[in-house]
């Protein structure tokens, strides 16, 4: 034992194996990302960008009842109604002030009508603070840009109404299914 | 012989390091006396991060405080979150159902990994191995893809609720996670093979910051600096919540309490969390997400609540006021963080905000012992110091 | 053609003007490379890390060291209102020119040296030496705690990995009998394996870690530690003065490989044993086994930078004074027994 | 230990000092008189059946407008030994003109070196003072700042106008300056 643990420190065997795992590391395909040739897709039910969805019709579907603003951690919702001419309340202003957003995506979980939505883009940058600040007009804009179609509809069904869904336990539900059959 | 004292003291050199320099990992600021190369004096100074989180949250609702825990200790996120959930779960006295135990262990296993590779790269980094950094991220990255798979976020996951979690895992995220835990012990080696029996690393590492175990226990260390003195306490064990009673598991210890056995305490930490995480998902039962026994203090089905009146109103006031019906009393909550012990004491009047929230977090205790690892030794060895308390700013601060 | 200059010019003039051409090609080759070692290492350490380096500027970011030095070349150039000005100025200079005068007595190819010096080594030496004037005095004169402590720890460390690689380069001189470089590739020749390196290997260990420690390289590159000074003794310099510094530690690696190839490896010619089997090699021109030489040596630097931690201060001294001399010493005794006996 | 017998204990030998039993969630906490709070805790610390070797928490609690006395300093304690949980509160009051020391508490900084960071953020947030701390100083706040921001009548957000804190004040200027340079 005593004579082995010379030789290995004489023979620097330790750093020649730390050597040889950064040579043949060398030879391997690396995982850097050529970020904006090769975007990176996010997952779905990424937060990302907020939207306000339609409905079929393509009417906005909040109502206004201020849910996601009471509740949003960061106060950054702020919603304005007025009465319409058939006594009705109306959204007047619907603003989301994206710089302060966490994208905790309680707004999504308060809603009862599934009205906002937090979509998949994530590469808005921008050299003004103005266009972080989002009114209605840009919301129900990014609805029909990243969220139209099936995607929109999918969307809520799986991430918005999750606990409705699970208080009766679907019969899908993922469980380990062996490590064979997945490798 | 005065004059020679003070001609003497000329010779000291007071160094700031920090707030901005690369070792202090945030806005962690040292002010160092030193002799030559070896440390005199050594006195941090925090509070560059102080968001208030405390007072913030005395004015939010159980549910919406929840997302300042995530911007506590901002690498192993998911954790805090889910010891705040369970320290609310325990003032509630509601208990959330099998499935969302399983669920919330796997991932604050995943966190704790996250957390140790990060961990690893840094401080390998801060002693000059830079190529374990770069091959810790890889790994790193593996799990951000995971958590975002699983609640669409990679950094502030905001994934456990109060009585559950947010949303139910998917079939392709189970199956990924098991070839994660599959493969990454080999990665571990790779780690291992760079650093742990090289000379200069061991040189670097053995016998630096040494802390004995009961002086370690007096200063309050928690999780691996503590474990690395060779006191086994772990909250997972004796204090068992969530699904930790259901899992096997060893809890690694030290010896020596230097650098070299703390870090080997992250690194078995690690192989155990790849335990736990394949037992976690061979083991997930079906079954709900979200406690429906106690429906005074979580949210209503959604479908309810624009059919039922009742639920509709207890939606509203749930988001607006928070849980109305909590009982009045306090209550001190800990969970193992991968830093170590994240405590929460939590003062309810029976209002839906919490009355005082105290958050008692284990890096700061760690920063306050900074002068008591550091004094003797030399410059190079504050680095590995800092690096061995595994400090996050964020967390220290709050 | 030449004739007619020297018949016009006379001799003396002649042999200035022949130097002049050779320190600008030297000059000029040596700064190619160095620019381009900068990009292999990146390169290199990128794929040890399993990332890919620079990938944006021209084709796989071929044109990155000029972008670079463009770049040096126009930054805003600072100097710290409280530090020395004069030495502040001179120091990077310094560093710079030591390294590059190195570079007049090594011998490239047969016959192609500036000045065939019969104390090559020793000038060499000194000049190495000479560099670590440039760093103290960029610490010292940069009036920081930072580049202070790294010009401290600098000055320390090149005196006493100076006498190693010294005293490891005594068994070279015994071996070959001469401290003039073109003799002691020469002298290489007479062995079947063409290279010192196989009777000194001990000698060439000792020499590889100093080469390491001279040139501030990892796993001793503590004035500039960038984890505990930050950046050691150029913490306060930017632009061109930060850029000489740079090159002047790329430069020394290059004069650190090339001394280790004239010295171990053979310089420009290849071992007689592969050169009586595969005739062919031995018209292979010498510049080029000495550029590949060369530059294996340099790949040794970056890939022991990928893989080792640092040492601390205090290791490093003991390495060297305890270790790295006493291990000279032997190899000296024992090389210049078996020159006596055999 | 069960942890209701060593709250018993301590009332049995400390009866005037202490005040209540709480017990909630089977967490058990005694409430005492700021007086002898640190004999109490010391005889914690050193008895053998007790060793709480291991303070975990330590902070302050402002009851305003809810208790009389108006303050607590929450001790969490633990023992690595024996396995047990125990809490102890101490009442403080404000300070008043008659009684100027009201809002202090002795250190236990030299029973548990931890002690030390949790007294000075104690200090820090609600003004409590720890007698015989080495190095009590505000610690998360900036050095000069007024007011304890963990008190209940301290204000969350607020229009503060000239009492606005002076160094903010001078980088919003700065930042006011700063925006010609601002490249549009």
């Amino acid at each position: 034992m005593k004579a082995k643990d010379i030789i290995k420190r004489v023979l620097l065997l330790e750093i020649i194996q730390g050597m040889a795992l950064t040579l043949k590391t060398m030879f391997t395909k690396a995982v850097t990302r050529q970020y904006p040739e090769e975007p990176r897709a996010a997952m779905p039910g990424f937060r990302g960008l907020h939207a306000l969805s339609k409905d079929e019709e393509g009417v906005m579907k909040c109502v206004g009842c201020g849910l996601c603003a009471a509740v949003c951690p960061s106060q950054c919702i702020k919603i304005f109604t007025a009465q319409g001419l058939n006594h009705e309340k109306v959204v007047e202003r619907y603003e989301i002030d994206t710089l302060k957003c966490l994208f905790c995506a309680y707004c999504v979980e308060a809603c009862p009508y599934g009205a906002i939505a937090l979509t998949e883009h994530y590469e808005y940058s921008d050299y003004s603070k103005e266009s972080f600040y989002m009114d209605k007009d840009k919301l129900l804009e990014n609805w029909d840009k990243y969220m139209s179609g099936d995607k929109g509809n999918e969307y809520f069904k799986r991430f918005w109404k999750p606990m409705s869904i699970d208080f009766n336990t679907s019969e899908e539900q993922a469980v380990f299914k062996g490590w064979d059959n997945n490798k | 012989m005065t004059k020679t004292k003070d001609a003497l003291r000329q010779r000291e050199l007071t160094i700031n390091m920090g707030p901005q320099h690369p070792a202090t990992h945030g806005v962690l600021r040292l002010v160092l006396e030193i002799d030559g190369e070896t440390v005199i004096k050594c006195t941090p100074y925090v509070g560059y991060l102080h968001r208030g989180t405390e007072k913030l949250c005395e004015n939010r609702t159980y549910l919406s405080a929840m997302p300042l825990m995530d911007r506590l200790d901002y690498i192993s996120s998911m954790a805090n979150d889910v010891g705040y959930c369970v320290a609310v779960e325990r003032l509630l006295g509601i208990e959330p159902p099998e499935r969302a135990k399983f669920i919330r262990t796997m991932m604050c296993e995943m966190t704790r990994i996250s957390s140790h590779i990060l961990w690893l790269g840094t401080h390998a980094l801060d002693i000059g191995a830079m190529t374990v950094f770069l091959y810790s991220f890889r790994e790193r990255e593996w799990i951000m893809d995971l958590f975002e798979m699983v609640c669409g976020a990679r950094l502030t996951v905001s994934f456990p609720r109060i009585g559950g979690i947010r949303n139910d895992v998917s079939q392709e995220f189970l199956d990924s996670l098991y070839k994660f835990a599959e493969e990454f012990p080999s990665r571990i080696i790779e780690y291992e093979t760079l650093i742990d029996q090289n000379r200069i690393w061991l040189q670097r590492t053995k016998g630096i910051g040494v802390i004995s175990a009961e002086e370690a226990v007096n200063w309050g260390f928690t999780g691996p600096t503590l474990r690395g003195s060779g006191v086994d306490y772990d909250v997972r064990k004796y204090m068992p919540y969530d699904a930790y009673e259901q899992v096997d598991f060893d809890v690694p210890v030290g010896k020596e309490g230097d650098v070299y056995d703390r870090y080997r305490c992250r690194m078995e930490e690690m192989r155990q969390s790849v335990r736990i995480i394949k037992q976690c998902i061979e083991k997930l039962p079906k079954g709900p997400i979200m406690t429906p026994d106690a429906p005074k203090f979580t949210l209503p089905p959604k479908d309810k609540v624009l059919k039922d009146m009742e639920a509709m109103i207890h939606h509203f006031v749930m988001l607006t006021k928070g849980p109305l019906t909590a009982p009045v009393g306090e209550i001190y909550s800990s969970t193992e963080v991968p830093k170590g012990e994240l405590g929460f004491y939590i003062v309810s009047d029976g209002s839906g905000r919490p009355y005082r929230m105290r958050l008692r977090s284990p890096s700061f205790v760690h920063v306050s012992a900074l002068p008591r690892l550091c004094v003797g030794s030399l410059v190079a060895d504050v680095i590995a110091n800092i690096g061995t308390i595994d400090v996050v700013l964020g967390e220290c601060d709050r | 053609m030449i004739d007619l200059i020297r018949i016009h010019t006379g001799d003396i003039i002649f042999n200035i003007l022949i130097i002049l051409v050779k320190t600008a090609v030297v000059f000029g080759v040596a700064m190619l490379h160095v620019a381009y070692a900068t990009y292999f290492e990146r390169k290199i350490i990128g794929h040890m890390q399993v990332r890919l380096g620079p990938m944006r500027v021209g084709y796989h970011g071929l044109l990155q060291p000029i972008a670079d030095g463009v770049k040096a070349f126009f930054k805003e150039d600072i100097i710290p209102l409280n530090a020395d000005k004069p030495v502040f100025i001179i120091a990077p200079l310094i560093a710079m020119f030591a390294t590059i005068s190195s570079l007049a007595v090594i011998p490239f190819f047969d016959g192609f040296v500036i000045a065939d010096i019969n104390v090559g080594i020793l000038f060499l030496l000194a000049m190495s030496s000479l560099g670590a004037y440039g760093i103290v005095m960029a610490g010292w004169a940069s009036n920081s705690k930072f580049s202070f402590l790294g010009g401290l720890r600098s000055s320390a460390q090149v005196v006493s990995y100076e006498i190693a690689m010294g005293l490891s380069l005594v068994g070279i001189m015994l071996m070959a009998g001469s401290l003039n470089l073109t003799e002691i590739v020469k002298a290489q020749q007479q062995y079947w394996h063409g290279m010192f390196l196989v009777p000194q290997f001990l000698a060439f260990f000792i020499f590889t870690v100093g080469a390491f420690a001279e040139t501030n390289r990892t796993p001793f590159d503590l004035p500039e530690a960038e984890s505990e000074l930050v950046a050691g003794y150029f913490v306060e310099y930017s632009g061109m003065r930060f850029a000489f510094f740079f090159l002047a530690e790329y430069v020394g690696m290059i004069v650190m490989s090339s001394i280790s190839v004239i010295c171990f490896w053979g310089g420009w010619t290849l071992p007689p044993i592969i050169v009586n089997t595969f005739p062919f090699l031995g018209e292979i021109p010498g510049i080029i086994i000495f550029l590949l030489k060369v530059y294996c040596y340099l790949f040794l630097f970056y890939w022991v930078r990928a893989t080792l931690p640092r040492y601390r201060y205090d290791q490093l001294m003991s390495l060297g004074w305890k270790v790295l001399i006493p291990l000279a010493l032997l190899n000296i005794v024992a090389t210049s027994l078996i020159k006596f006996f055999f | 230990m069960n942890p209701l017998s060593i709250a018993q204990t301590i009332q049995d030998k400390f009866p005037k000092e202490v005040k209540e039993i709480v017990e909630f969630r089977k967490q058990v906490s005694v409430i005492i008189q700021r007086d002898r709070a640190k004999e109490i805790l010391a005889f914690l610390y050193f008895n053998k059946d007790f060793n709480f070797d291991y303070l975990v928490d330590l902070c302050g609690v402002d009851y305003m407008g809810q208790k009389k006395p108006r303050f607590e300093v929450v001790y969490n304690l633990f023992s690595m030994k024996h396995r047990h949980f125990f809490r102890v509160r101490v009442e403080v009051d404000e300070d008043t003109q008659d009684a100027p020391d009201n809002l202090s508490v002795d250190t236990v900084t030299d029973i548990w070196r931890g002690a030390d960071w949790h007294e000075r953020e104690c200090f820090d947030l609600f003004g409590i003072r720890f007698k015989g701390h080495p190095d009590l100083r505000r610690i998360l706040m900036p050095e000069d700042w007024e007011g304890y921001p963990l008190r209940k009548d301290y204000p969350l957000k607020s229009d503060l106008g000239d009492m606005e804190w002076q160094e903010y004040k001078d980088l919003i200027e700065f930042s006011e300056k700063a925006k010609q340079y601002e490249v549009r």
